[in-house]
């Protein structure tokens, strides 16, 4: 019996595909480049100006000009780049990321996105978001399925301030895969550990079930 | 006709109360340190910053929030600093709160002479509050405006004379983008070369945009979070 | 998931009839001229071609004008070209002229995603009539709108399999710009280097902007004008 | 006694100062280059993509990747750069070119520029023309005061097409040097071999004249 993170990484990283040009949000995101495979040959974005994330440094190498978007230390691997901010948002706002994964507050049926701002507490700012989720090609957000008072964080419409409207392509949480469509928010996967009453119950959204539905095997 | 300067303390004069001042780096990489020490210790007051963050409580632009030298402040991520929270609360300091492609394709388009630009980031958001809509093919975008500061203040790794910079890996981010938006920009370089060093065909900002260039001794460049492997 | 490919030909063979084509190059310098032959060689027809000139008679841009392969152009100078004249006099040709800056910005932000943006340039000439006027602190702009190719073509000096680019000299001009503009971008160059060989500091177009490299053979960079010192 | 050409590229080249960054047309602008002294540190901006435009090349080293913005083969000086055309026009549109000298067809009394197109004749492109007169700080127009049928060049209102509506800062001809001020047209110098009726006979715009006006040696 997996973590609710660890089902959320396990079936997040199947997202990433072999070419891909990835930007991963703070986080809960970042953990899933320990999980791309060694064969395939993604680069990562990072949107203070690296394409090509490389691993964490070795302690002599570590180098305040060389960080992430989440401000770590990082490397860079081959075939990386170094670039300006204005350059690092043309690639994002103009299409060239393939595919974000990023974490959430609320998704809406309709796809809207809230992840940045809780009214009545201290904002503290939006960073690259709402730029990622205007312009990537894919738009995947990660998060737990209900808050921690049990409620379902995937709502009617958001309560909280919105990232992005209609943003959202895809939304792992730790019992299902939803995808948005023209005709709605669609239930494409049951987890491991969960059943299709179980989500109705947490999912306060309308949602159709596809008629293609998967189960992973442990499944009650 | 160099634009080397010696001193921080003379070449922060330049620089006055209720100026806008856009500020290079990214969190604590690639700040201008000296710059904003020496704008510490004059204590000119009532500045609009530009950047993207806002310093930690005790580095960065946090010296200036410290001593309450700034007014209003626009950057897209303002979250590591307490003094921030509190003068924020207070309503001593304004913010504007910018998406972080936003912010830098503003600061990019005041300095190359682009009014305003219709973006996607921030439609069916409190940011598009207030802000002219249009259409385009079918997809609706905001109209934002150029930034253009009285000063710019950049940290580079080299320069010459002429104010040719260089940056290394992701220190550049915001300070290109600055250094061409300032009406007067100060670069700060770890290394002066000679004119005719840097090969012309990878220049970075060209010396143009520079102003004021000057070396600092002895750079701290803190990190904010050192993450190494196992 | 090398991006290499061997053969012009073949890779030609994605532009489509009434493509619009975004193609590199400032007069002679830096067009890619592989790719113009091989695609003068296919006979795509009903070309939109983006392109800041059209070359000359026979050479570059040219061919595809011998060929009648192009409906409309998009250029800020066509002034070098005979065939060019009379297909545009017959009204074969669809012509429109775009301020040079303009044109750069526009590809620019085509690239970018930036829909549309204000600039002065043009405004009070023939270039601002129709276009939408707004002031901003008292300067009237005019509206001008991103450019995005099907296909873009662009010729570089160094490149690798990733698809990360160096251009020499003034031969970078709209390169870089069309790179990132093209839905899908061919980039030729001169000489292909292993990954890793190339400094990630001093890229100047980024892999991810690229889907097809080649290598070009034997480059015959013709010269317009070419004057040298007593 | 020397030829119109002469006079105005004399003139024209007092306008060059030390430390400038320089923008000059094609044709009769770009011979300027010629005459600036060698003491002066002056950066001469090819809009096509290179700051700091050195002299011709030896015919050992004429390369075909260094043009100027008239695609004649040229070097680099050092401390210049290479950068690409959306670089390029950012340094013109956005207020970093000193001082441009261009030619022109038609000044009007309000600082207009006409340059680029005849109507009836085959039309070439406008070039970079209407970014440097919106863009570079002071914009300097040299041409000849009258055309070779012997008619005004400097009209009350332009007949062509425009260039660029209330740009030029001034003008300098064979026979005058004129300002565009909140005032108007305003004749400032009188060069050699011509005189104030001269000028105000070839003249079709209405002008004063500065009472500190400066009249060359030789001046009939």
């Amino acid at each position: 019996m997996s973590t609710s993170r660890e089902k959320i990484i396990n079936r997040a990283v199947h997202e990433i595909q072999d070419g891909m040009t990835v930007n991963l949000g703070i986080g809960m995101p970042t953990m899933l480049a320990n999980f791309i495979p060694a064969s395939m040959n993604v680069y990562l974005h990072s949107e203070n100006g690296l394409l090509g994330i490389g691993p964490y440094p070795h302690e002599n190498v570590v180098d305040p000009d060389l960080i992430n978007a989440g401000k770590e230390t990082v490397t860079v691997k081959e075939g990386g780049s170094f670039f300006d901010n204005a350059e690092s948002f043309a690639m994002i706002r103009g299409g060239h990321i393939d595919l974000a994964v990023l974490g959430g507050m609320e998704v809406s049926e309709k796809g809207d996105l809230a992840n940045w701002m809780i009214p009545g507490k201290m904002v503290k700012g939006m960073g690259g978001a709402m730029d990622i989720v205007q312009g990537a090609r894919k738009v995947v957000i990660i998060m737990n399925h209900v808050n921690k008072y049990g409620e379902s964080k995937i709502r009617a419409s958001c309560e909280l301030p919105l990232t992005g409207s209609q943003v959202v392509s895809r939304l792992i949480t730790d019992i299902a895969v939803f995808d948005f469509t023209d005709k709605g928010m669609v239930l494409k996967e049951i987890l491991e550990g969960a059943n299709l009453d179980m989500i109705r119950n947490k999912t306060e959204a309308d949602f159709s079930v596809d008629k293609n539905i998967t189960q992973k095997e442990g499944s009650s | 006709m160099t634009k080397i300067s010696t001193s921080f303390n003379d070449i922060v004069r330049i620089i006055q109360d209720g100026d806008t001042v856009i500020v290079g780096g990214f969190g604590l990489s690639g700040i201008p340190e000296k710059a904003i020490m020496a704008l510490a210790e004059q204590g000119t007051k009532d500045l609009t910053i530009v950047s993207n963050n806002c310093g930690v409580d005790d580095w960065g632009l946090g010296l200036l929030l410290q001593n309450k030298q700034i007014k209003k402040i626009l950057a897209s991520y303002v979250g590591e600093n307490k003094v921030f929270e509190e003068q924020y609360l207070n309503g001593e300091l304004d913010v504007e709160l910018v998406p972080q492609g936003t912010l830098a394709e503003r600061i990019r388009a005041g300095g190359a002479g682009i009014s305003g630009f219709y973006t996607p980031t921030g439609v069916g958001t409190p940011i598009a509050e207030g802000k002219e809509h249009k259409k385009f093919n079918g997809r609706t975008c905001i109209l934002e405006t150029g930034i253009v500061g009285d000063i710019a203040l950049v940290k580079a790794w080299k320069g010459d004379s002429y104010g040719n910079l260089l940056y290394r890996k992701t220190s550049r981010n915001f300070n290109p983008l600055a250094a061409a938006a300032g009406n007067k920009t100060i670069a700060e370089v770890e290394e002066l070369v000679e004119i005719g060093d840097l090969d012309p065909n990878f220049i970075h900002t060209p010396g143009l945009y520079v102003q004021h260039i000057l070396k600092g001794e002895n750079y701290e460049k803190r990190i904010e979070k050192r993450t190494v492997r196992a």
